[in-house]
């Protein structure tokens, strides 16, 4: 008998050694760490190339040890589908904010999802844009105060919040659309299953895959992280509720 | 009782959100006094009755991939 | 053996035997043949063609593309040259290279869908953000069109930028017999050594135009610059027409200096000895060459299907050693070469 | 030697084949040759036409001021290019659709009942194909032989019927002038 | 009475009381305070604040606002600017007047946040298609800035033209003193006769920039071109400090220009006389005034936070009467009092 | 008694009487005629603003009397918004082909949709680029042959015929959207009452509204305009079936 | 039996399109003979037995806006 | 007379605000000034930092190559700055955090001990005030009316009690260093 010591949880392999540029608590890098996870079991991170976008996440392709770029603001399905187009073999993935893809870039995602391109795309929904120092997302929440809605987010002035997934569900080339969030390890386990499945339906060829998943952001929504991923619960599932929303891959994977 | 886990918290990359101490069901990590160099208040295990199982929650919700979880057994070699 | 061919169609047909093999694109006129042609012929050729949702979207496929080292193309005409100005910018940033062919048409806005040399400067200064440039040739036959595309493609990768192939709607439209260049052989081509690929065997690479520390960014750009230099002091292409003895140059590029060719022949019948100066590259500008030559002569006399904007150029070369005139029109207005002669003529008197 | 001709006409008509027709026989008996054409909506409702240009010297502009031959297909082109053809020019038109006289007296005027003769042949769309035959005729710029080489390109992998059909519409248009 | 205001800030309150009521924008660093503002005050004024899905959207909005002949805005900052360059130019070809604000940054690409004057050419030269123009206006201090914006709106409204305050990060960023301007009465601003409003009792009217007949096309361009010829003759604006008894002008705008007043400050303190030329309005460019002063100097010296953009400006004013010498920094690094000075004493030797 | 002559059916007033720029047969025609009726009826031609756009309508300001411009290529809704947020008791609506709004007009249609924009689109879906002479557009059907897709359109090159009315329908600000026809009498009647119920949506201010209208390209399709119509009705209807996608205007109106 | 209806059709603005006749329930519009000076063989009325009602179908279905739909009635003066 | 300071820390530590202060009291006193932000991401877990110029001359550039008076607030702003700072200038340095020595010998030093001050004053956050406090004493530069009327100024329509726990920072500020 001998005691032995194993690790069971460290920096998965394909997150390079570089800190994390975000906020305490953020949950980009949960993310993250999750992506990460799933490209090192899937065993694909030498195949595969990553797309950042505009937002917080701007520094993402230097936090993954993987091959990698940065999109112009909403541009990040394009980029992806030229890498695709070119290197078709090579797994592709995307990774967006609610401003980047809800927004300034809605007719890329719209558009890769309806041609069904072989990408997958990890969208970040903090129902406000992070980097820019807080302004409402098109996900901002009715009566959610931010620096652009000072006085809360006015349906008639501003819209409403924009359900992506449900929306983008409509097209024939989507085959694998969920929300999740990351606020206890119990949906953390959940993201991370969703998310292999997102890559695993681009391996098997299908088409377009997204993930959308709830996140805080503590500094711009002016709460602690706790109290953020409270807020998220309580307040955000009642607007964006979890679920998959398209799911064409069943018995392909 | 004998040690089950423990975790390894890298200390100058955290950044002292407490998402780890939350999720904690032992409720073996507490905030440090020390600051890092940064300036945060990290998370640190402070476990005298061995209560960590090294069931990883802490590691799950750890934003900044600081924690380095391990079981400990008894085995055969 | 000679093939009467489209403008469009002898330009994509030679990008093809250049490598290409990645167009992504719009339709707009007077360029949609191009896009069509690639439609019908990259299947052909094992190519990737895809119309894409709109020219921000294209330039952004040709980003993602070129990150591939591929040898990638598009192209547009002005409205949609003007949706891609951020993600040249991008581009350039990043050092990818591409090459886009820009059909010009008469503006500003949505203008007309007639001939025009009016984005010369939107080319040729930057018509995005940043410190950066492309190389901008301007063929002025269809042969030449054709010709130019491998040159294209080999100035993208040797020196990381991008290239604009600048013409107007005439060369577009118009058809002439074409000789159509050799196939590159693309097994040939080998990948470039910052190639996103996968990072199978080798460290991850990254491809960006972006470092938040300034003084990381102005290295990046101190780069580019350097690059800038040697392409202007090694790149730098222009064809001189009967100016050996001419007491007149004429400057200018593309469709225009085929109506001054005609022009410059009929003004010597009448006595008055015109030489052409034609810019090939527009960026980097001959400035030397031109600024050498100008000083033998009277008049320069640059002609634009524009309000004058290469003239700028012009003036910079020629720094006030003679005097530099203008005739053009603009708006998909055509100069005839009659009424070219006459301003000539005015000049001459 | 350099000539250059305006086809003129409504969008359906064919002018711009009928003027690539003419610069590839052109070409195919070793000439210079240019062709452009007015593109774009244009085409729709209004009038269309093209520029062809064939020379033994090198073709500078491609576009043409004083044109040596209008071929005008319908009223609004024969009006139009009318007053921009050279003196001693030489107008063709379709007579099937013009029932106006051009004003110009200094110009040598061609006529060809296109429509009927296409009509007679048995479909309406060689209409174009009968007048460049006519035009062929008059000028001696092309050869029925090059023009028939230009066909066969043009129509490569087509029907060898369709080839025929336009040739003999052509061989009639020729014949409707002599 | 004077507040420390941002300088964002003090544009954004100034174009308020000029009268702007409707503002349309996208969040950008380094203007992002901008917006904000307006989405808290235009409530306030009962003024209209949107945030645009994007930059391609706001110039479309600012468009579609501007037909109605009120008093609109946006600001952006490089890259959106990019974005916007196909609506400037149906903007400028429909002449609808309306102010745009670029608080550059970095670039090219994505470049960094950090001031930066890297879009001079896209500008003036004009980053869209067609040719075209926009005045623009490139204050250097931020009373200047809010004194300015009043006048941005009369020069756009007086020759329905489009006006840029063109300005660098430091400006957006940096807080000063200010003095807002009055209010201006905006019951008092009367409708313009091509505004859309409806067409009631009257005949409709069309806003466009489109004319497929490229000679009706060319009738539009010329009216553009002789609007643009009466801004250069009417609407030049530059300042001179120091330059009566200079042995060497140095020639810079906006932070630019702040930085080389303390510069010529130290310089004449170690014995060199430095006179600063400001242009204010970079497009119409003060080219004469420039060309005149040029005369009687040993060197000109254009300092830019660029690699070299409004120096080709300045040689063309210069055109060969003398030495134009060129010191820049770009990528968002400001170059410091400290090396402007080196580079002076450089030429001075 | 005597005989009375009475005018029943006639060219409208809102109607300019400039010639239409259409192909024979073209239906562009067909709904300007109805839209002019509907503004007639409803005796709002003197507070209504057109947005015309990029496509073979781009001439529409000038064929209606009232006024007008043209927007971008896309951005019709963009430049809408700018009018109606400027004039919000004025009328606007913009008239959209289905290059111009399906696709790169996708984030302006999807964003005026979202923020319930009071205004009303006319989409009129031809399943091709007319203007630029017949290329594949994101409405193009499946096997469909155009200048662009010369081999018949491919899912998995091009993706997939995109159903705008049914994705725009996922939208909260999105009051009214009916997709029709015109190709019988019968739908003509049809398609004019639907444009009407989407002006009537707009002037009680309720918010956005849409009515597609499926349409013929004879010239790029390659057929008579009689064949045209049966090609329609025989083909597009399976792909994109007429009906009401969602109507929020009930007792409103 | 008296005319109901008939219509006017605006022969320089129509394209020959020919959606009224395929229209037209009684089948009284056909194709001229002659072109328009487009070039067009419009559209035009052969009513001799005055089956027209006045139903405006062809009104309904011309894409050019060429049509004036008539209805001839007795009515008390 | 003009006088530069930088003010720099990290993200949550106040120094924007703090240079705003001191900017507004200056202005307040007849002073000319500008205030120059470090902005962006560079705000989230790096260093901040701003910089304020004040004097009785107009001021041309808001840059400083060498400034009169660093405040730094955490080690890595310490480095920073350092080296820049003038011969004899003045450093200001939160001690609380900062556990090292600078490694100039020709300058002023002066710490602070913000953090403790501010948690004995009952509020964490007011760290900024009591280093602007020590600043206002050292420096001569800003008088506390001044800095009074910045704060009301400041928090505008905010808490009275929020104004007066500010100035109670800057006072303890200022004796700390008396
Ligand atoms: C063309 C362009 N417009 C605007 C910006 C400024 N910008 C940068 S990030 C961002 C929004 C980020 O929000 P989101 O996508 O939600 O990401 P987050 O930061 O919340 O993760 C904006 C507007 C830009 N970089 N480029
Ligand atoms: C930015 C830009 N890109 C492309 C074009 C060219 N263009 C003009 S109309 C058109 C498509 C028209 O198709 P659609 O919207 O379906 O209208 P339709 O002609 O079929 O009625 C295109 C691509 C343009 N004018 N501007
Ligand atoms: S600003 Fe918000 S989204 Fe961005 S890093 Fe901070 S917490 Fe995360
Ligand atoms: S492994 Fe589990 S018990 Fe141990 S510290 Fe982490 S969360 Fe707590
Ligand atoms: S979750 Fe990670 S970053 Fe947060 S306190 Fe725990 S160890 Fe530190
Ligand atoms: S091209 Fe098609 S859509 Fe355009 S006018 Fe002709 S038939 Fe109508
Ligand atoms: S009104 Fe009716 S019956 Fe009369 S012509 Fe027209 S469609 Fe035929
Ligand atoms: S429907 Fe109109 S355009 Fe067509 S044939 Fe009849 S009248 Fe002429
Ligand atoms: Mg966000
Ligand atoms: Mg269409």
């Amino acid at each position: 008998m001998a005691t032995v010591d194993k690790i069971v949880a460290q920096m998965p392999k394909s997150l390079s050694k570089v800190e994390f540029s975000y906020c305490p608590g953020c949950h980009h890098g949960i993310v993250h760490r999750i992506i990460a996870e799933v490209i090192d079991e899937l065993g694909i991170a030498e195949k595969t190339l990553m797309v950042a976008p505009v937002g917080c996440s701007v520094f993402a392709y230097n936090f993954f040890d993987l091959d990698g770029t940065v999109a112009a603001h909403g541009r990040a399905p394009a980029v992806a589908t030229g890498m695709k187009r070119a290197l078709p073999d090579r797994i592709v993935f995307t990774y967006q904010g609610d401003g980047d893809l809800a927004s300034i870039g809605t007719a890329e995602i719209v558009h890769a999802a309806n041609r069904g391109e072989n990408i997958t795309t990890i969208f970040i929904n903090n129902a406000v844009y992070g980097m820019t120092g807080g302004q409402m997302a098109p996900t901002t929440l009715i009566g959610q105060k931010t620096t652009t809605s000072p006085y809360g987010r006015e349906p008639k002035a501003n819209g409403y919040p924009i359900r992506m997934s449900e929306m983008l569900s409509t097209l024939e080339g989507a085959v694998y659309i969920e929300r999740t969030m990351v606020t206890t390890p119990q949906n953390v386990i959940k993201t991370k299953a969703a998310i292999k499945k997102a890559f695993q339906a681009q391996i098997k060829g299908l088409g377009f895959s997204m993930i959308e998943v709830l996140s805080t952001c503590p500094t711009n929504w002016g709460m602690t992280p706790i109290e953020a991923m409270k807020w998220l619960e309580e307040n955000m599932t009642k607007t964006f509720p979890l679920g998959v929303f398209v799911d064409k891959t069943k018995g392909m994977i | 009782m004998a040690k089950k886990g423990y975790v390894e918290i890298n200390s100058d990359r955290c950044k002292g959100c407490g998402l780890c101490i939350n999720a904690c069901p032992q409720h073996v990590l507490r905030f440090s006094d020390k600051f890092n160099d940064k300036g945060y208040h990290y998370a640190e295990l402070y476990d005298p009755d061995d209560k960590c199982p090294g069931c990883a929650f802490c590691y799950y919700m750890c934003p900044d991939v600081c924690i380095t979880v391990h079981r400990v057994a008894e085995e055969r070699v | 053996m000679k093939m009467l061919m489209k403008g469009t169609e002898a330009i994509a047909e030679a990008a093809i035997r250049a490598g290409c093999r990645l167009y992504f694109g719009y339709p707009i006129t007077p360029q949609s043949e191009l896009t069509e042609y690639m439609a019908k012929r990259m299947p052909e050729v094992k190519g990737v063609f895809l119309q894409s949702e709109s020219e921000v979207a294209t330039v952004n496929m040709l980003y993602g593309a070129a990150c591939t080292g591929k040898r990638v193309m598009t192209s547009t005409s002005s409205p949609g040259f003007s949706l891609m100005q951020e993600g040249i910018s991008y581009m350039a940033g990043a050092e990818l290279p591409a090459v886009f062919i820009n059909v010009m048409r008469g503006g500003p806005g949505l203008g007309d869908i007639q001939p025009s040399q009016s984005d010369y400067f939107q080319s040729t200064k930057g018509g995005g953000h940043g410190d950066y440039r492309m190389i901008v040739l301007a063929p002025h036959t269809l042969q030449e069109a054709a010709n130019i595309m491998g040159e294209a493609f080999d100035l993208a990768f040797k020196y990381r930028m991008l290239v604009t192939i600048l013409v107007d709607g005439m060369i577009g439209q118009m058809m002439e017999p074409v000789e159509l260049p050799e196939w590159k052989n693309i097994e040939e081509l080998k990948e470039p050594d910052w190639a996103l690929t996968g990072a199978k065997g080798r460290k991850p690479r990254k491809v960006t135009s972006f470092d938040l520390d300034p003084y990381e960014l102005e290295k990046m750009n101190l780069r580019y610059q350097a690059t800038y230099k040697r392409v202007a002091e090694n790149e730098v292409r222009y064809e001189e027409f009967k100016i050996e003895d001419a007491d007149i140059i004429v400057v200018a590029y593309g469709t225009m200096a085929r109506i001054v060719k005609t022009v410059a022949d009929s003004a010597r019948k009448e006595g008055i000895r015109v030489g052409l100066f034609r810019p090939i590259t527009l960026w980097p500008f001959p400035y030397e060459r031109l600024s050498k030559i100008s000083q033998n002569v009277k008049h320069i006399l640059t002609v634009e299907m524009s309000y004058g904007q290469m003239i700028e150029d012009v003036k910079l070369a020629v720094n006030g050693k003679t005097n530099v005139d203008f005739y053009g029109r603009s708006a998909g207005v055509v100069p005839t070469p009659m009424e070219v002669l006459e301003a000539i003529k005015k000049i001459a008197r | 030697m350099i000539k250059s001709i305006i086809i003129a006409g409504f969008g359906g008509q064919g002018v711009m084949l009928m003027g690539k027709i003419i610069a590839e026989s052109a070409m195919l008996d070793g000439l210079n040759v240019t062709w452009l054409p007015s593109y774009g909506p244009e085409m729709r409702g209004g009038t269309a036409n093209c520029t062809v240009i064939v020379g033994d010297e090198p073709i500078g502009s491609p576009v043409v001021d004083v044109p040596d031959v209008v071929i005008a297909m319908n009223i609004p082109s024969m009006i139009k290019f009318e007053e921009m053809l050279k003196k001693d020019g030489i107008m063709i038109l379709n007579s099937s659709v013009i029932d106006r006289e051009p004003s110009r007296k200094d110009i040598k005027v061609y006529k060809i009942d296109a429509n009927k003769i296409a009509d007679a042949i048995g479909n309406s769309k060689v209409l174009n194909m009968v007048t460049l035959g006519a035009f062929a005729r008059v000028t001696g710029l092309v050869k029925l032989e090059m023009i028939g080489k230009a066909l066969e390109e043009t129509f490569a992998g087509k029907n060898k019927k369709l080839i025929d059909l336009n040739l003999e519409a052509v061989r009639q248009g020729m014949n409707s002038v002599s």
